[in-house]
């Protein structure tokens, strides 16, 4: 069970580490130090035991060290509380004197902390938070994302569904900042294309209990389609009824791809399939590197690797080849970020590089169909979108 | 046997003491606990005034914490007032709107008080959650510090800044415990042990309430000007029945109606979690069951030890 | 200085109220007396405000209170004590008396300035645990006192405020005939410009203090008058003395 | 759309069902408080304990409704030790502290749970025989949402007579009314409470049990609904079963009419309308005429 494995990440980052250590015993420098600020409580607490597995994989897989020395993670739960989150970094900084920062999950747990970083000017690499503003009009050179970008996710959606003949659709998403990105983002292509929108309900990201009364609403307005983003219960929620009030025979669902995540598809059973998503990682990417990254982490920790994991994973390999090139140098943070704009590989989401002009990924985003496998729900990639990079959305670095 | 006052108010200066010698051995983090701890004291004392002094238990005293870090986000960030306007303003903020919400919420007691301050608290947050102007669940940031260059000191010094919060808590300290001692506090008192009674006296207990709840919203208020001062942050997380619910657990675990006790708890409080949610990721579960076991056993908290200690000196002494 | 006119209450079909018309001049010690359940203790939260009359006025000299909070009436010189002992536990009897002197010196709102500068207060709760007989037991929490001088200090609250017309709800309950002995010196010896209303069982007391009788019977005024009057009245001993003497 | 009668018509039964749940989560919060004057604000933790023990039968046993029938009963033996352990303990202290001491079991019901089953989200499927959906004036319905609300109607039905008819009903009754005096004259108000405190526990397993097919399990479910749950007591007028059943109602409908009308202020509405009831009825819109006010 996951649960007993995450008891501590404390006690397992440092047995992790000794362990490391023990390997090569004979070196004297001083191990890199990796501070991760992430919910380990809370309600993305789940995403935050994901990206840490994926980190610990990914400094096995390309560390265990560089030019010499190991790698210590020291983990933070951040609660997904702003105030918490930037306590925690503040420790992270002034009391362990981490030569890197890992995190968050959260953006607005990212928008505390990116004042600070910028003014400490220690590199912290997202991982997850997608909020345009951080490698936006908020970007700093200090803030890299491994991630995605919101509009990154959903803008090629649009014409895509245009294209396939969805030319109305209507738009649900949770009430907060990500939901409305994401559906900026959709709307401005998928208008631009010829598309027409014909609805729209931001219901509330908590404490909704149902979604039956905007489903009878969206019903009513009959688009071709509806284009969501949900994500945990709440996807979990809106596929099952979605199907159980009729929609699904005649209107299809879309979404940004976290709502059929393979953490929770199976919970949704036969109502998740015929849904497209978009999403910059599936399980079922057909390359190289993403078979031999699902088959060490599935050996690993028993399950197959999410959209978290991978992320948590790249963002390890991208520190691991960045220091490589500094020669193990965290001095100067200045040289360790212009090392990371020129690392590019092909992981398991495809090619992967960090945009210079904004910090943000530049990355594959696929959209895939769900369909029932052979062992529960399969995520299948129908079409890939090479290599998305954002503008620069007022970011001058 | 020294007074109960006396005695309170020797180790309010044990814990400034304490305070200000982690505040010379600090290093960076260290301010940073320092000031966290000052802040959660402030806006603990304030809740002690309520739930301690005048049996007020609410659970939605967040919601002015968080009116206070808004207030003074808006008026620094949108108004453009200087820092210490922002925070006057602040303060006036908080005690407005504990003046309008108490209008009402005074009237009630008991479970009534609790569920009606936990749902203005909510839905406070949610409004805030929602609202593009005040930046949604992203929240707002770049809320300055006051600027005191001219004295040549920088609010932006950790140092500087723990130090200036540790005087905030000791003057909210000081205030309280003017007030606690005055006719007006006695009577606070009086209405939380036989509210009828007091008003056969000839109080209008509804309105020494709503002063109460006033004054303790403002202060809450100053705190959460603080807080968005220290973290140059804010979003509604400040106002989630979490926040308020900690606070109560800080004052109960403190020793309700001490004042004191509700800034050693604070103490506790911040250091427990600094220390408990590194070993553990279910840290709130210790920290629930110590809550249940001072409800259940402890009585008064730590101050409650700390009293008895007087009493047993006092019986000593005879 | 106290009058009601036509004052009715009812809870839910049960009327406990009727048309009660009461006026008690100024200086005069009125007995209330009635069975169980006679009203006696409803009347009393009519006068002082604790329940609002469905129809009927109370008026307090001219001015018509009938609308007026407890706390209001309190404030103008109406002071009650209640039938079960109604102190602030937890408070020493010293500290007791303060809360009530507190209001009545009007200073109740000064937050800036410590209760303990005020030594005229403390003066006043000296003499006033002399007049009520709990002078040794000032410093004593008020949940160690004996039943009988929990009872005098209750009157102590109620005399602290300086009241013009004083409610007192059975004073005399539940006490020993030295503790009532000593509870009737001590209202006898009030100064003789305050008006009373006395709920009393204890027929020696009522007739040693009262001058003006009231008998309330299933919540209407059965007889009114002066305790000799009261004495001789056929009805009245009929319906209420029978059992008693 | 609003006008459209068969629109109306779902969210009305929409509502129903929220309305429902919430029923079977409040009533016996509502009815302890009438009696002990005390709210369990861990309440909610037991029915995101229902809904987890369920999530385990059925995936121990296969079977919704063996769920169905054992998590309820399993919830109400923890209300139980709760009771014997904690409440019991503490009645001598005012009902504020064993109102304080629920809310530290909020945290430990919390963490507990992600210990015990971990972070993620669970759904629970609905039982075959309710899976599918039928046809409600030309529009598809799930049919496992009629069965919630029929099981609230049920419910209802079942706690109506059974105060009304039974002594343990009487013992109930007198008690809200008048504790002392029901006390007085012989009667057992503390075995009664505890047996209204466990069955209450129970309906709260139910809620979640019955909950898990619909709304998502993930832990956190205790917080949103318990706030609900309370607003549906205050409104309703606690104590009273009626009031519980109109309250439920009323919140059922302002959130689901709320979130189709003006979801901007779909939940700041319905605080207006909590605030608004205590300000004009501050005993609830049916209060227990309490013997002497």
């Amino acid at each position: 069970m996951t649960q007993f494995a995450r008891v501590t990440w404390n006690a397992v980052a440092l047995l992790a580490a000794l362990a490391v250590l023990a390997i090569s015993p004979s070196r004297a420098e001083e191990p890199v130090k990796i501070g991760v600020v992430l919910p380990y409580s809370g309600v993305y607490a789940s995403l935050g035991g994901e990206i840490t597995q994926g980190l610990e994989l990914g400094f096995e897989t390309y560390g265990p060290e560089v030019a010499g020395r190991a790698f210590e993670l020291i983990t933070e739960d951040s609660e997904v509380k702003p105030n918490i989150g930037l306590s925690k970094v503040k420790k992270l900084v002034f009391q362990d004197k981490v030569d890197l920062l890992v995190g968050p999950v959260a953006s607005n747990v990212a928008n505390a902390l990116r004042d600070f970083v910028h003014q400490q000017k220690v590199p912290l690499i997202i991982p997850n938070a997608g909020n345009n503003l951080l490698t936006g009009e908020r970007c700093s050179r200090w803030v890299i994302r491994t991630s995605f970008s919101n509009a990154q996710i959903t803008r090629g959606m649009g014409p895509w569904l245009v294209e396939k003949g969805y030319d109305s659709v209507y738009l649900i998403a949770a009430d907060y900042a990500a939901g409305h990105q994401m559906m900026d983002a959709f709307r401005e292509t998928y208008t631009a294309s010829g598309g027409s929108i014909i609805g729209e309900s931001f219901p509330a990201l908590r404490g909704t209990k149902d979604f039956g009364p905007f489903l009878a609403q969206i019903k009513a307005a009959e688009p071709k389609a509806v284009f969501a983003f949900f994500a945990g219960g709440q996807a979990i929620q809106f596929v099952k009824q979605f199907d159980e009030f009729g929609l699904k025979d005649t209107i299809k669902l879309t979404g940004a791809g976290w709502l059929t995540s393979p953490l929770y598809v199976d919970a949704q059973g036969p109502a998740a399939a015929g849904i497209l998503g978009i999403l910059n990682y599936v399980p079922g990417i057909d390359n190289q590197e993403n078979q031999a990254f699902q088959e060490a982490y599935q050996a690993k920790y028993g399950r197959v690797a999410s959209e978290f994991a991978v992320q948590g994973y790249d963002t390890a390999r991208l520190i691991v080849e960045a220091l490589s090139q500094t020669g193990g140098d965290t001095s100067d943070k200045d040289a360790v970020v212009a090392a990371m704009h020129d690392v590019s590989f092909d992981g398991p989401r495809g090619p992967l590089t960090i945009d210079p002009a904004t910090n943000n990924i530049v990355q594959d985003i696929h959209i895939f169909e769900t369909s029932p496998g052979d062992d529960g729900m399969a995520l299948n990639v129908i079409d890939t979108l090479s290599a998305m990079q954002d503008p620069p959305n007022g970011c001058t670095l | 046997m020294m007074s109960r006052e006396t005695w309170r108010a020797g180790t309010a200066i044990l814990l400034l003491v304490a305070a200000l010698v982690s505040w010379v051995r600090a290093d960076y983090f260290g301010h940073e606990l320092l000031t966290q701890i000052a802040i959660l004291a402030i806006f603990a004392m304030s809740l002690d005034l309520l739930a301690g002094f005048t049996g007020m238990i609410s659970l939605g005293h967040a919601a002015f914490y968080g009116l206070g870090a808004y207030a003074t986000a808006a008026f620094n960030l949108m108004l453009e007032w200087s820092p210490w306007a922002a925070m006057a303003g602040a303060v006036v903020v908080g005690a407005v709107a504990a003046l309008i919400v108490g209008s009402f919420a005074v009237r009630l007691s008991g479970v009534f008080f609790i569920m009606v301050t936990l749902a203005v608290g909510e839905a406070l947050h949610a409004y805030l959650f929602k609202s593009r102007a005040f930046g949604g669940d992203d929240g707002l940031s770049g809320i300055a510090r006051p600027d005191t260059s001219s004295i040549g000191i920088s609010f932006d010094d950790p140092a500087v800044f723990s130090l200036v919060c540790v005087g905030f808590a000791c003057l909210i300290y000081a205030l309280l415990e003017l007030v606690v001692r005055s006719p007006f506090g006695r009577l606070l008192v009086a209405i939380h042990l036989n509210p009828s009674r007091v008003r056969a006296l000839g109080c209008p207990v509804s309105r020494y309430k709503l002063a109460a709840f006033t004054l303790a919203g403002a202060i809450a208020a100053l705190a959460g000007s603080l807080t968005a001062q220290h973290n140059a942050f804010i979003s509604p997380e400040l106002l989630t029945w979490t926040t308020s619910g900690e606070a109560l657990i800080v004052v109960i675990v403190g020793g309700l109606g001490s004042l004191v006790g509700a800034a050693a708890g604070a103490g506790v409080m911040v250091l427990a979690m600094h220390h408990l949610s590194g070993v553990t990721d279910y840290w709130m579960f210790f920290m629930g069951l110590f809550f249940v076991g001072v409800v259940l056993f402890a009585g008064n908290g730590i101050y409650g030890v700390i009293d008895a200690v007087r009493r047993r000196l006092g019986g000593a002494a005879h | 200085m106290l009058r009601t006119e036509g004052l009715n209450k009812s809870f839910g079909s049960l009327t406990v109220t009727r048309d009660v018309n009461l006026t008690l001049d100024r200086g005069q010690r009125h007995a209330l007396i009635g069975p169980n359940g006679a009203g006696k203790t409803t009347l009393f939260n009519l006068l002082t405000g604790e329940l609002k009359p469905d129809r009927g006025k109370v008026f307090f000299g001219s001015r018509d209170i009938t609308r007026d909070t407890p706390d209001a009436r309190a404030r103008a010189g109406i002071a009650r004590s209640f039938q079960r002992n109604n102190l602030f536990d937890g408070l020493t009897v010293r500290e007791n008396l303060l809360t009530a002197i507190t209001l009545s010196s009007g200073i109740g709102h000064v937050f800036w300035r410590a209760l303990g500068k005020y030594s005229r207060l403390y003066d006043r709760a000296e003499s006033l645990a002399q007049l009520v007989g709990v002078t040794d037991q000032l410093d004593a929490p008020v949940k160690s006192l004996s039943y009988g001088l929990e009872r005098q200090l209750e009157i102590g609250l109620a005399l602290a405020l300086d009241p013009v017309v004083l409610l007192l709800d059975e004073p005399t309950a539940g006490m020993s005939p030295d503790e009532t002995a000593n509870m009737t010196t001590m209202l006898n010896g009030l100064p003789d410009d305050l008006t009373l209303l006395i709920i009393e069982h204890d027929m020696d007391v009522l007739f040693d203090i009262a001058n003006q009788v009231t008998v309330l019977d299933y919540g209407t005024v059965l007889f009114q008058g002066t305790p000799d009057e009261v004495r001789q009245s056929e009805d009245v001993r009929g319906r209420y003395f029978g059992a008693a003497s | 759309m609003l006008l459209d009668p068969t629109f109306l018509a779902i969210q009305l039964l929409n509502g129903l069902q929220l309305a429902s749940l919430l029923f079977l989560l409040s009533v016996g919060l509502s009815v302890v408080f009438g009696l002990m004057n005390f709210i369990n604000l861990a309440h909610g933790t037991l029915y995101m304990l229902g809904a987890y023990i369920g999530l385990s039968l059925v995936r121990a046993t296969d079977s919704f409704w063996l769920a169905f029938a054992l998590a309820p009963l399993a919830v109400a033996a923890v209300g139980a030790v709760f009771h014997v352990v904690l409440l019991r303990r503490m009645q001598a202290a005012s009902p504020m502290r064993q109102v304080l001491a629920t809310f530290g079991l909020i945290f430990v019901g919390l963490d507990s749970v992600r210990y015990i089953w971990g972070d993620y989200s669970h759904a629970l499927a609905a039982p075959e025989l309710l899976a599918g959906s039928v046809q409600v004036l030309g529009q598809t319905y799930p049919t496992y949402r009629l069965f919630v609300i029929g099981l609230g109607i049920i419910v209802l039905l079942v706690l109506y007579f059974g105060l009304e008819r039974t002594r343990l009903g009487a013992i109930v009754r007198a008690g809200v009314d008048d504790r002392e005096t029901a006390t007085a004259i012989g009667l057992n108000v503390e075995r009664a409470f505890f047996l209204v405190f466990c069955f209450g526990c129970a309906l709260a397993g139910l809620a979640g049990v019955v909950a898990g097919p619909v709304l998502s399990i993930f832990p956190g479910m205790d917080i949103s609904i318990l706030i609900l749950a309370l607003i549906v007591v205050v409104v309703g007028g606690p104590g009273s079963l009626k009031g519980a059943a109109l309250g439920a109602l009323l919140v059922g409908m302002v959130e689901t009419f709320g979130q189709v009308i003006a979801p901007e202020y779909a939940s700041v509405v319905l605080y207006a309308l909590m605030a608004l009831v205590l300000v004009l009825r501050p005993g609830g819109l049916i209060p227990v005429s309490k013997a002497h006010g």
